[in-house]
């Protein structure tokens, strides 16, 4: 008996829980405005949240998924990506939505059931959420091979659930990009948590990083509540990946504190105190605290973010809920790009009525 | 289901979630080989609640938590099925059920033809469907036509919490797979008295809903709520339709529907599903065909518009309404 | 495709799936967008050669062998074309198809609708598809029905080499998702004129391949051989009957339909998927509505039954065949 | 940066394709008439194969797949199947099938277009064939489930090609058959080609072995060619998994010297040298050469059970031949266990015919 081939997989975490470094830091650790604005991104990402899930109580906004918990991943990550790079989110990634450009308004009138949220001005390529969980996989490998066909130093950035690692659709979206070199990170938000599935429950795999090993490319793990160590990690992930080096798969570990959602009941299925005692390692504080021992972060500068923060938000839900609803007839607008004469009545029908 | 009814608190009456619920728990109890699987079907009692309980009064080998794999959710039952147990898989909106369709089409629905009867599927998927309560995105569509075209299964579709209980009772106990299709917005719409008698219901049969001699009302699942409500309106209008619950798409009960068409001549067919293709095609296919001679007016159809659900906002552009039906059924009167 | 014309050695005369590879050579090299894929369409040409000498012509960049992941056939292209391309994807056989319906629903058919016109699907999938060559298990069904239900896409099927060509490049061309469906059992059966001219025919309008007055028959893809076939027999019963090729399943061209069904009066519906569910009864449910008064008789289908397909010592008996079509359209010639 | 997670891939091989051993032998390599059976059914197996094409060249057999040159793999590991374990075959599987006790006939029936060839007399829970590549893997996950359930000393065993392990529904069975720890062995034959596409298109990882690593259970290669290597590893894994010891996958390796079926011309995408040298590393002259050093099989043992196998061959050629199709009516008689009222006209017409 020979062995043909060996593996391992690597986690990396520079921040822990109390703020404190636990390994050599990169560079942009020591530069303060880098720091803010990951933290500026992440304070901004909870209050959007808190305030969805304010509008979802009182009936304002249709069923919300809260990244309570998560900021670091999508905040590390989105902002280790170029504007050219396109992310194709879950849909729970708020925060790395907002930091490539989709406003708070657009995101609030998707989740309040509006097409238009999805139209964003900003980033014009990157793909809607994908509530089916893990079928847009294969559109980031798509993405990438356009990226590879056209010679662009672009990346595609897929964001998926650690359920979504149950997918055999994952399974073959990550088997092809392996197998062509394409320019994809496989981004694995493992929260721990499939609406009331926990992790184990999922996979006998030790590692959800592990599954790149089937599709023959590096899978990693990272702390996801160290957005220091995400934001590294993902950068290099992604600049070897724009460069040739292939696919990539991130495995961020971090905790949902949140519901599933708002219709959600959490305490149906797990204890309250074991999601209390994740709230020591959420990444917020964790970045707050080194910030504050490291770069002078006053209480200050912290009163002036949230104000800065809440006064955004509070102005996107105006917005949002100012937003008439688009005319009945659009029902078919955009179905094709030129409606078959064969529709032409039914169109006629939704308007008369 | 005792408990189920103290819980419901409601002395016996049911909804229609909780109908399937003490279908699945006496099905459980009066059959140990009926196995409960899906996401979240255990300890969370399924998104709708509709496995609620059973993982307690059962245990978790016969309730079990999937991983999210829907390919794995249609293909690993025809497995269970094919060594003598009885799967009962749940996909938690039928949005998600096309991976299952491939495990249908080529696997279970054919597994006792290619095997000649030695090996067999008595399988049930049961998904929620339809729109109307503002879900999100890919949560509110109505797919039943791609499954009643499939050979070799049966596509059921409940109305009531009554007919919820006796249809999925026989669902589990049929010896072939069926797709059972639940209309989740009267999944709490009304309770009514469900006896936990153990007593399945026909699989192929329709159910005349209300009887009348001057136009036949054609639906299932929870159209048939606008569809009443029709035939309410009809009624001042001095007009007596008669309603029918298909019920059971596949195999469809065409004598029911054919002998009241030859009654009444006039006929409205409504389905939330997309015009084109949908199962209302293959009725008025139907009446085209054997029914053709006692039609006196142009048959019908009510439907979702040929357009992709609309997100809430619009949703209601998109669901056929009551107004609309009694509009068909008016046009169709208009002929002598 | 000069080369291609020399190879056939039949100037010019192409069989159905040489005018298939000629349209993707010629789309190919119009619009350098266009990306081939699937599995064994690289070197080994496609099973059926639909996509020989393609990747001598341009290269394994645009001609892209897959792993076999029927799923991610299905969508990667949608991440493709989203980023403006036009891929062409190849499912082997029909039989293997299901799991891109799950892409073709949730993602392909609405990108456009969902982002309001930001981001759009301009992709082909294409897949051999019926019976009657004897193929072995799984590889004979038709289940076009499946995909002329799903809001958002275009379904055609051709019936000869130059509909196969001046379709596929419709398809290709077109803005939106298309599935297109080429009927196997004729891939080779005849050889016409297809001038590589790059015209592109029509993806909205039916073809009358036959001029009638006393009944219509009506149907698609290789049924049409059979449906010509009886037009044949029921000339020497002194009958015209006109025959109508369907070609693009969705959107339907009703207009050609109901015209000529109100000239005629009479219609028989053809095609080789199971009777119930199949897409004839969109047809029929259309002459049942905007056409019954025009109807003298009841609308006969001819279809597969309500069966799996059998292997192919059985395979005769499930297929419609010329006298089955004869005697639906004499049975409809009975009523005065 | 830790270490989280490690894993390696063994590969096994017992004898060289000189027939020499280059590892200690498993007691049965010592016994003759062990030896004997796992050559016999080889050996059949090429002869049926050989057949079977005939019967195909001469338009009496439908398209057929022939396993020429992997006989060792079906045959190895169905000789170390219980007669209660459940075999699940991909549609190259022959020798597995005859070693299982399915007939000649039967599988000449199938392959000829008649339905009745899955009825099988010998092994009646054994699946029939699955032409979908891969979709059967869940169907494995689901027996070995009611093995489990029924607390059965049962494993189901799923055959796969290297094609087939790029399918996710394959990869969805594996995992939640790790999961589930389900008695059930994947079996990947791959033989390097899946029609015209290599194993290395398939996909980027080294073996197709670490596909276990992303569902959480051991995957081991084996020389395929090597029966006695084949049957030493199929047996340890079916003791461990049949004992609770949950999934195994196997990857054989070994090569397809045929076309992939009858109606495919290999020499379209692959060099003819190529595959004669890979005839030089073949199955049964590896084990003749074996059995004729180590066991004095003499020319006469062999010029007797190539005489034996081609009778039995021909004897179930001829039943085959001789069968009669089945009545019209069949093709509605086992759709349900009982006819649908609304089918009996269909019915009726197909018999009026
Ligand atoms: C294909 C599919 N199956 C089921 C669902 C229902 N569903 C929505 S979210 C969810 C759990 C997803 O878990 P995970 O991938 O870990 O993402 P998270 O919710 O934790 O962000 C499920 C089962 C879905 N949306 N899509
Ligand atoms: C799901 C599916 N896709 C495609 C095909 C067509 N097809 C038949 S065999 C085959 C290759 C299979 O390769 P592999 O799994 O290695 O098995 P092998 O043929 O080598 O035994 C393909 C693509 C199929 N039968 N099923
Ligand atoms: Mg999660
Ligand atoms: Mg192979």
């Amino acid at each position: 008996m020979t062995v043909t081939a060996s593996f391992s997989i690597d986690y990396t975490r520079l921040i822990d829980p109390d703020g404190q470094p636990v390994a050599e830091l990169p560079a942009f650790a020591s530069d303060r405005s880098r720091l803010r604005a990951l933290y500026r991104w992440m304070v901004l990402t909870r209050s959007f949240d808190a305030r969805a899930v304010a509008l979802q109580r009182t009936g304002r906004l249709g069923t919300y998924a809260s990244s309570l918990g998560q900021e670091a991943v999508g905040v590390g990550v989105a902002l280790a990506m170029n504007d050219s790079d396109v992310l194709l989110p879950s849909f729970r990634e708020h925060g790395a939505q907002l930091v490539r450009g989709v406003s708070m308004r657009e995101l609030l009138l998707y989740w309040g059931g509006d097409e238009r949220g999805s139209d964003f001005a900003g980033p014009r390529e990157d793909f809607p959420v994908s509530i089916p969980v893990g079928s847009h996989a294969s559109h980031g490998a798509g993405v990438a091979l356009a990226f590879r066909l056209r010679g662009e130093n672009r990346a595609a950035v897929v964001a998926l659930g650690d359920g979504a690692m149950s997918k055999g659709d994952v399974y073959e979206a990550m088997n092809v990009a392996g197998a062509w070199n394409l320019p994809v990170v496989f981004l694995v938000i493992n929260n721990q948590w499939a609406i009331s599935v926990p992790r184990e429950q999922q996979t006998a795999a030790e590692t959800l990083a592990q599954k790149a090993i089937a599709a023959g490319f590096e899978g990693c793990q990272v702390d996801g509540n160290d957005v220091i160590a995400v934001h590294e990690v993902a950068s290099q992930a992604l600049s070897r990946t724009r460069n040739g080096g292939g696919a990539t798969l991130i495995e961020a570990v971090t905790y949902r504190l949140a519901d599933h959602t708002t219709v959600d009941d959490a305490s149906r299925y797990r204890d309250d105190d074991v999601v209390s005692r994740h709230w020591q390692e959420e990444p917020i504080a964790r970045l707050r605290q080194f910030l504050t021992e490291r770069h002078g972060w006053s209480k200050g500068d912290e009163e002036a973010l949230l104000e800065e923060c809440s006064r955004e938000v509070e102005q996107a839900a105006a917005d949002y809920l100012a937003e008439p609803a688009a005319p009945a007839t659009s029902i078919f607008d955009y179905l094709y790009a030129e409606l078959p004469a064969a529709l032409a009545s039914q169109r006629a029908a939704v308007a008369r009525d | 289901m005792s408990e189920m009814r103290q819980d419901s608190g409601h002395d016996g009456e049911l909804t229609l979630v909780e109908a399937v619920n003490a279908a699945l728990a006496r099905a459980m109890r009066d059959d140990e080989t009926v196995i409960v699987l899906g996401e979240d079907v255990g300890l969370d009692g399924g998104v709708f609640r509709a496995t609620e309980h059973l993982l307690e009064r059962f245990d978790a080998e016969r309730v079990r938590d999937t991983p999210l794999s829907e390919a794995m959710i249609g293909g690993l039952p025809v497995g269970l099925a094919a060594m003598g147990f009885r799967p009962v898989a749940e996909i938690q909106f039928m949005g998600f059920i096309y991976p299952v369709i491939d495990q249908l089409v080529n696997h279970a629905s054919r597994m006792r033809t290619r095997t000649r009867g030695r090996l067999s599927c008595p399988l049930v998927v049961r998904a929620p469907y339809g729109g109307g309560i503002h879900a999100p995105e890919h949560h509110s569509e109505s797919m039943e036509a791609l499954f009643a075209h499939i050979p070799g299964i049966r596509v059921v579709i409940p109305s009531s919490p009554a007919k919820a209980y006796g249809l999925l009772l026989a669902a589990i106990r049929d010896p072939d797979p069926v797709v059972f299709l639940e209309p989740k917005r009267i999944y709490r719409a009304t309770r009514e008295s469900v006896p936990d008698d153990g007593v399945a219901l026909p699989l192929d049969r329709a159910f005349v809903l209300r009887e009348g001699t001057d136009i036949t009302l054609i639906s299932w699942g929870a159209m048939l709520t606008e569809t009443l409500g029709a035939a309410d309106t009809l009624r001042d209008d001095g007009l007596e339709a008669e309603v029918i619950d298909v019920a059971t798409l596949k195999p469809l009960d065409a004598e029911t529907i054919l002998g009241s068409v030859a009654r009444t001549g006039r006929c409205v067919i409504v389905h939330e599903a997309p015009l084109t293709g949908g199962f209302g095609a293959e009725i008025a296919a139907r009446l085209a065909g054997e029914g053709l001679m006692h039609l006196v007016a142009p048959v019908e159809r009510v439907a979702g518009w040929d357009t992709v659900m609309p997100l809430p906002r619009l949703e209601d552009h998109y669901m056929p309404t009551a107004e609309r039906i009694v509009a068909a059924a008016r046009r169709a009167m208009e002929y002598a």
